[in-house]
């Protein structure tokens, strides 16, 4: 029996979020510095798994096996392949950060009482959401996963509604209205994704008899499980709705704007750079490696719905007059980008979907914390209330500068890598779709470009000629996190490495070839 | 009871002792349920439970027959009885349903899960039984055979049991004892504190006087003709079970009177006819 | 006859029981008809008892009746209760269970 | 010696990085440093330059792979290095000229507080052109290309807190981004084509599919090259991106970051090649843009905006030439350098003009600078002599070479090219002397500034007056260097080379463009140089107002894009909220509504409950029952 890694890695944020509501209300800053060591360890941890992990080598590493509830063969499966492993050092990645910079988001205010203890609360949601986002990407039993995939949203659920930004329009009453809006908006959403998904998980397990995505999966590739065209359309269905919802996916994505808005900015990163993820992944493990067929079935739909959420998510965001519902926007837009390299089912596509996943994730987290920074010192959220920020804080004016470039994929910046691959693969197999998609690149500059031009320079606007630039912590959040971002935008190789032989994996999951090049057919 | 090992039918004499109280037993339950005095459903219940006892006793389950006599019928009944003296003995419940669709809901219910239930017996049920004549007589007899399985197979439970009736026992004191906090005032102090508000300070009025009835729950009439609520027990009071008969004493006197003047007349008639 | 007429009866009974349950406002008759239902419930163990020839029925039966007992004291101790605060022994009038 | 051409690149990128990560304390010293780093390319790019002299002509090219950028399967892109004639001559002109600007710099912009920024952005450009030109594969290209464009957004906008500034960066990179995705489009066209998207495997298959995929991704590289060379439609970006400092417009807006699109056009020439229906519309386009940017030239009174138009105009000539295929790639190119030269030359004395008149831009307010402005006057005189075809300077000789091409290439296309260009160099001669006359010549017509200062023109300092000195004298000598030295042959192994076969004799075409070079001379001596300049400008004709306005170019993506697409997002908001957010909410409050009459069921008396429960276990025997009946 070797060392559990898995487990461990998930078990740490767990055991550390457990410890750090247990801490007493008096010693907030004893929390705050406990979440922060137990994630920088969850890191150490992802990093171990990152470096144990053999590209080469089996598609799932690291497997652990123990019967859970022997009546229905639900097994505490856990094993990781190149997708999971990037998306886990993600999420371990961002965590810290997230921490760093939430740092006084639940403080108490003046007047709560003594026993009021939310700083304790918020670090511990946080590593709770981290515990289950790393297992979910570790579960390789679909019931298991998706226990996980519910569960998280109860940390979440909490996190919005009950931490929200502090900054508002409006009374304090009016805000605490759209924050319980909000997070009952998420809550309900996801569930009803949950739910569907539920049934087709029930469903699978009528017809395959079991939960284990390796023997499922190796049952339908060799034909002895034989799944009815109609059957396996349903399940598929049932299964993407709630990734869809989760990803998020026009039309099901108007609960992203919301929650994010409403949120603090690194509860915001946590739902759109970590937790969304989630149904991204599952979408490439679980709907292409167990309903190939009726994958193939979809995919003109998916990639029309893809295109509408790519245009349609930007448009919006050009639209916002709200800073951080406009990155929620700019986040459905790239949502769109991912799955349709998912469902372009080209190695490219998917490679550069995986990629996408980790490289939205920072991108984002570096665009939307400085712009937390920026609205907890202004105290509003509306773009309009800004003008000449870079003219008193050239720091945040440059940082927010480089996450807004890296939303907008320049080259030499991470996710330029990622969404020209998207497209290259769209492209390959779909040329109209990948052409439409190529207008998106136009759109995310003028969002990206007008919220800059609009908050950052023109004349120096009287409210925000005190504002003070980056601080030490919030230099601490920023500069790795740009540091990543253009390491993996001229370097992306360590991650490909990893990803590559996965998504061949998925590939001959779904018995595509890539089309190959019009020259070479002919010869 | 024979001892056969399986039979197909009890002997006749059961039959018949089966139709007849088991139409008693029936009825029985439903006057329990029917009855608007609920001393009235008490004793009800406590006969169809007798029956189920000679029930009992005709199954081979003698033992059970008599503690269904002993605890059921003799304890537990009175224990109702009890509460239904102290709740009030003549309080008749309104039949009358205040939730909507409740009675109808209920019959309906009622009538779906009997018909299943009997359905279900049918369903499930065989035509040979085993008869007890050996499981009776395998330990020398019912109580012994019952007493080998309570005191080994059963032990847990009943120690269990038992720790729950305990706790039962003290949950009840517990709930209906009133911890007095202050030391009780005595009589001379009772009558000190009279004398200090100045109200009543000669003892209450017993019921007797100008009471035409010797029940403590009729207020003794004042000389004008109304009921004097403080001759009646503080109890009955709170309870609201004064009967006020007033009006009805009044009448009764009138007509005493009337009568009385009757006699009176026929007499004076009587000597203006012999004078 | 069958014994099986005893589970018929048994059934009867419990429904009867039931009903009353539902129907009947007074806390002190509820409380007898759901006796009448236990007691039909030991009806139907001892006849099963018969029927299978062992005394287990018998032993549960038993045991519904100590625990009858137990629930009877605590029950009716709540009834004296709950009579001594509101003057009533209603069941409707405890209607607190909505919002 | 391949090992050096990263050290091009890296050279100014450590420069930009020093310089922008190196905080205030490098105040003091960060011109020299950027500078420093400049230069340093400069000379590591002569090295090469002597190294490529002394080989073969079939075996200048260098090649340097440092490792691969994008390792995914069946897709490689590598960051590697390609340095033939092409790119070297790129190399030289953009470290050359660039290196000359950042000395210009240091004296332009001493008084602003951020210049040490300033020159990590001009820094951070040269790398990003020095890329763009050296790439291997049209991926890398693409870096460059979009690395440019930032340091652009950054360089124009570097003014922030004017709004003009920050609007005119946000459209120069947002119409860049619209012709980016042209060259993202070709890049994809490629790969699905040939599979791979390095510059030898897909120019050398270029025979073995079909003309109309060549045709599309040449269209497609075509509108990349529009984007970045202000070609018509995407020029609009050209003229507001003078908001930016003066160096810069030189540098990148005139000399080397807008004619990328040329240098793109000629890297991809065996693609063009074989497909002629793409290489009209490019010569075509190339027209039109040539006689729109000289007509918004001359409306122009802002010297830097006359410029500007100048600039689209010269850059509608190397595109027209490319588009004329192997008889006009040399001449592009050629142009380009000689372009390079004078262009850069013109607007630092622009720059040195507005820098000795309280940054004062309009024309109209000049008037008189020669005696003020005396190297000042010289230099701009002979970068105004080259860019009208003056025999002898440079650009005589490269345009003429172009229009000469134009009629070669034969037909009535050639007559018609042949006829936009001799027409293009009659404006080009009228604006350049109205810029003349009314700067250095005529009265004085100096108002004081907006704090009431009056101007005190002077001459600029050394640091100024060196770059525009030597950019004077190439952009006297450099066409007959090249024309001389042969730039020809230089060039042909990349490019290759055709004689084109003329209807009209050379000398009847040289004739005829200094004719109608004297003609626009002679015009705009006799509408200006005769007559007193208004101060305010006169209301003029339809064409005149059309012009100043960019021939109603912006108008018209105003009206279109802007406001149709503020429309268009703002309904598509609406939409969102009550459509599709609507049909949710609309959802939920049914289902709300539903609850609240199935809450009436909870009456809260505890019977009612029981009932239900009654009814439960009823059903649920039920149910038992059927399932054992089943």
């Amino acid at each position: 029996m070797s060392f559990p890694l898995l487990t461990v890695t998930a078990a740490v944020p767990a055991v550390g979020a457990i410890l750090t509501a247990a801490v007493p209300a008096a010693r907030r800053t004893a929390a705050k510095w406990l979440a922060l060591l137990v994630s920088l360890a969850t890191l150490v941890l992802a990093a171990v798994v990152f470096v144990r992990f053999e590209p080469g080598g089996e598609r799932y590493q690291l497997t652990e096996s123990h019967s859970w509830i022997k009546d229905f063969g639900v097994r505490y499966e856990l094993g990781v392949d190149g997708i999971g492993v990037a998306l886990i050092a993600l999420t371990a990645l961002l965590i810290p950060f997230i921490i760093l910079a939430g740092w006084h988001d639940a403080d108490p205010l003046e007047t709560s009482s003594k026993r009021w203890r939310p700083t304790q609360g918020f670090f511990a949601l946080i590593l709770m959401v981290e515990a289950m986002v790393i297992l979910s990407f570790e579960a390789t039993d679909v019931f298991l996963f998706y226990i996980l995939f519910e569960a998280m949203l109860i940390p979440m659920y909490f996190l919005i509604g009950g931490f929200g930004d502090r900054a508002h329009t409006g009374s304090d009453e009016n805000a605490a209205a759209q924050r319980s809006y909000a997070a009952v908006k998420f809550l309900l959403y996801n569930l009803v994704g949950g739910l569907i998904m539920l049934a087709a998980v029930i469903g699978l397990y009528v017809v395959a008899g079991n939960f284990s995505l390796t023997e499922i999966a190796e049952a339908r590739a060799n034909g002895s499980l034989e799944m009815a065209t109609s059957t396996e359309r349903w399940l598929f269905l049932g299964f993407f709705f709630a990734f869809a919802v989760k990803a998020p996916l026009w039309p099901l994505h108007t609960w992203l704007p919301n929650a994010m808005g409403e949120a603090t900015a690194p509860v915001a990163v946590l739902i759109t750079a970590v937790v969304d993820k989630v149904g991204t992944f599952a979408m490439l493990r679980f709907c292409l490696g167990l309903f190939p067929e009726a994958s193939k079935w979809a995919t003109p739909a998916i990639i029309v719905l893809a295109l509408i959420s790519i245009v349609y998510g930007a448009l919006l965001a050009v639209g916002q007059r709200d800073i951080k519902r406009l990155v929620a926007y700019a986040s459905i837009s790239h949502f769109g980008f991912i799955i349709l390299g998912i469902f372009a089912m080209t190695t490219q596509g998917q490679s550069g979907a995986t990629l996408y996943m980790v490289n939205h994730g920072i991108s984002t987290a570096a665009l939307m914390l400085v712009a937390g920074f920026l609205i907890s010192r202004r105290g509003s959220r509306l773009i309009a209330d800004y003008g000449g920020v870079q003219k008193v804080a050239p720091v945040l004016a440059g940082t927010f500068l480089i996450g807004g470039l890296a939303t907008l994929s320049l080259p030499g910046l991470a996710p330029f890598v990622s969404e020209f691959l998207v497209l290259v693969g769209t492209y390959a197999r779909y040329p109209v779709a990948g052409v439409i998609a190529t207008t998106g690149i136009v759109l995310a500059a003028l969002y990206t470009l007008v919220l800059y031009q609009r908050t950052m320079t023109g004349p120096v606007k009287e409210e925000v000629r005190e504002l003070p630039d980056l601080r030490v912590r919030e230099l601490a959040v920023v500069v790795p996190l740009i540091a990543v971002l253009i390491f993996l935008g001229v370097f992306p190789k360590p991650l490909t490495d990893v990803v590559n032989p996965a998504v061949q994996h998925t590939m001959s999951d779904v018995q595509q070839k890539d089309p190959s090049p019009e020259v070479e057919a002919a010869k | 009871m024979s001892a056969n090992l399986a039979a197909y039918a009890t002997s006749s004499g059961e039959a018949v002792q089966f139709w007849v109280l088991g139409t008693v037993a029936v009825v029985g339950a439903l006057c329990t349920i029917l009855m608007r005095r609920a001393v009235h459903s008490a004793l009800c219940l406590a006969g169809t439970m007798i029956i189920l006892a000679v029930f009992y006793l005709a199954n081979g389950a003698y033992f059970l027959g008599i503690v269904q006599i002993v605890v059921y019928t003799g304890a537990i009944m009175m224990l109702f009885l009890f509460v239904v003296m102290l709740v009030g003995v003549t309080a008749a419940d309104s039949l009358k349903e205040t939730i909507k669709g409740q009675r109808w809901w209920a019959v309906a219910c009622g009538l779906g899960f009997g018909i299943l239930l009997a359905a279900g017996i049918g369903n499930a049920s065989v035509k040979e039984f085993a008869g007890l004549g050996v499981a009776n007589s395998a330990h020398g007899g019912n109580v012994e055979g019952l007493a080998a399985l309570i005191f080994t197979k059963y032990v847990f439970a009943f120690e269990i049991t038992g720790a729950l009736l305990i706790t039962a026992a003290v949950g009840a004191m517990v709930l209906t004892h009133r911890e007095r906090t202050e030391r009780a005032a005595t009589q001379r102090e009772l009558s000190e504190q009279r004398v200090r508000e100045g109200t009543h300070v000669p003892p209450l009025p017993a019921p007797g006087v100008y009471a035409r009835h010797n029940a403590v729950d009729i207020a003794g009439l004042l000389p004008d003709g109304t009921p004097a609520e403080l001759t009646v027990m503080q109890t009955l009071r709170k309870r609201g079970q004064i009967r006020d008969v007033s009006t009805e004493a009044l009448a009764d006197l009138k007509a005493l009177e009337q009568r009385s003047e009757e006699r009176l007349g026929r007499d004076r008639d009587e000597e203006e006819a012999t004078r | 006859m069958n014994p099986v007429n005893y589970l018929y009866l048994a059934a009867l009974l419990f429904t009867i029981g039931a009903v009353g349950v539902l129907i009947r406002r007074n806390a002190i008759v509820v409380f007898m008809c759901v006796e009448l239902m236990l007691n039909a419930c030991n009806l139907a163990f001892v006849t099963f008892s018969r029927m299978h020839g062992n005394l287990d029925g018998q032993v549960i039966a038993f045991f519904t009746m100590v625990v009858a007992a137990a629930e009877v004291v605590v029950g009716l101790a709540i009834i004296v209760s709950v009579f001594r605060a509101r003057h009533s022994a209603s069941v409707d009038d405890a209607s607190l269970m909505k919002l | 010696m391949e090992n050096l051409i990263a050290l091009l690149v890296g050279a100014p990128l450590l420069g930009a990085a020093v310089l922008l990560l190196g905080g205030r304390r490098l105040d003091r010293v960060g011109h020299w440093i950027g500078t420093l780093f400049a230069a340093a390319s400069f000379a590591i790019g002569l090295a090469l330059f002597a190294d490529m002299l002394g080989k073969s002509a079939d075996d200048r090219a260098l090649y340097q792979r440092l490792y691969t950028w994008i390792p995914v399967e069946g897709f490689q892109a590598d960051m590697a290095f390609q340095l033939d004639q092409l790119s070297m001559t790129f190399v030289l002109l953009i470290s050359g000229v660039g290196t000359l600007i950042h000395v210009y710099s240091i004296g332009y912009m001493e008084h602003d507080e951020r210049r040490r920024r300033f020159f990590g952005y001009l820094n951070l450009f040269v790398a990003a052109m020095l890329l763009l030109v050296l790439a291997d594969n049209y991926l890398l290209l693409y870096f460059g290309w979009e690395g440019v464009g930032l340091a652009s957004y950054l360089l124009i906008g570097f003014w922030q807190h004017k709004p003009a500034a920050a609007t005119a960066a946000k459209k120069a990179f947002l119409v860049n981004r619209v012709g980016d995705m042209g060259l993202s489009i070709a890049i994809m066209i490629m790969f699905t084509t040939f599979g791979t998207f390095t510059f030898g495997p897909v120019l050398g298959a270029t025979g073995e599919t079909s003309e109309g995929t060549l045709t599309a991704i040449s269209l497609m590289l075509l509108l990349a090259a529009c984007g970045k060379s202000a070609q018509v439609p995407l020029q609009s970006w050209l003229g507001d991106a003078m908001e930016g400092p003066t160096p810069v417009s030189a540098l990148i807006h005139a000399a080397t970051m807008v004619t990328a699109g040329v240098y793109l056009i000629v890297r991809s020439a065996d693609i063009f090649n074989a497909a002629p229906d793409a290489q009209l519309v490019v010569t075509v386009v190339g027209a039109v843009t040539l006689l729109f940017g000289a007509i918004v030239g001359c409306a122009k009174d802002d010297i830097k905006k006359a410029l500007a138009g100048s600039t689209m105009s010269q850059i509608g000539y190397m595109i027209l030439a490319a588009g004329l295929g192997p008889i006009g790639y040399v001449f592009a190119i050629m142009h380009l350098v000689t372009h390079g030269f004078f262009k850069a030359g013109l607007f630092l004395g622009a720059g040195s003009v507005m820098h000795g008149m309280n940054d004062e831009v309009d024309m109209r307010k000049y008037g008189g600078l020669r005696k003020y402005m005396p190297v000042t006057f010289v230099t701009f005189g002979l970068g105004y002599l080259a860019i009208i075809g003056f025999p002898g300077l440079s650009g005589f000789f490269s345009k003429d070479k172009i229009i000469e091409a134009a009629f070669a290439k034969g037909g009535t296309e050639g007559w018609i090219l042949g006829a936009v260009t001799l027409l293009g160099a009659a404006i080009t001669a009228y604006y350049m002397t109205r810029v003349m006359l009314m700067t250095f010549f005529g009265e004085k017509r100096w108002q004081p500034d907006a704090d009431g200062n009056p101007p005190h023109p002077h001459e600029s300092p050394k640091s100024m007056v060196v770059p525009m000195v030597l950019l004077a004298v190439g952009s006297v000598a450099a066409g007959a260097f090249f024309e001389f030295a042969g730039f020809v042959e230089w060039l042909e192994p990349v490019t290759g080379f055709a004689h084109g076969h003329s209807p009209l004799s050379a000398a009847t075409v040289t004739t005829a463009t200094v004719a109608v070079m004297v003609i626009g001379v002679g015009l705009a001596y006799v509408q200006y140089g005769r007559k007193p300049v208004p101060v305010v400008a006169p209301r003029g004709s339809l064409l005149t107002r059309a012009a100043r306005r960019d021939l109603l170019q912006d108008d018209f993506n105003h009206a279109v894009f802007v406001r149709g697409g503020t429309h268009l997002t703002r309904s598509l908001v609406y939409v969102d909220h009550t459509l599709v957010d609507g049909v949710v909410n609309g959802t939920a409050a049914s289902v709300g509504g539903l609850s609240g009459r199935l809450r009436k069921l909870q009456n809260g008396y505890a019977r009612s409950y029981a009932v239900s429960m009654f009814g439960g276990t009823a059903v649920l025997i039920a149910a038992t029952l059927l399932m054992r009946a089943v």
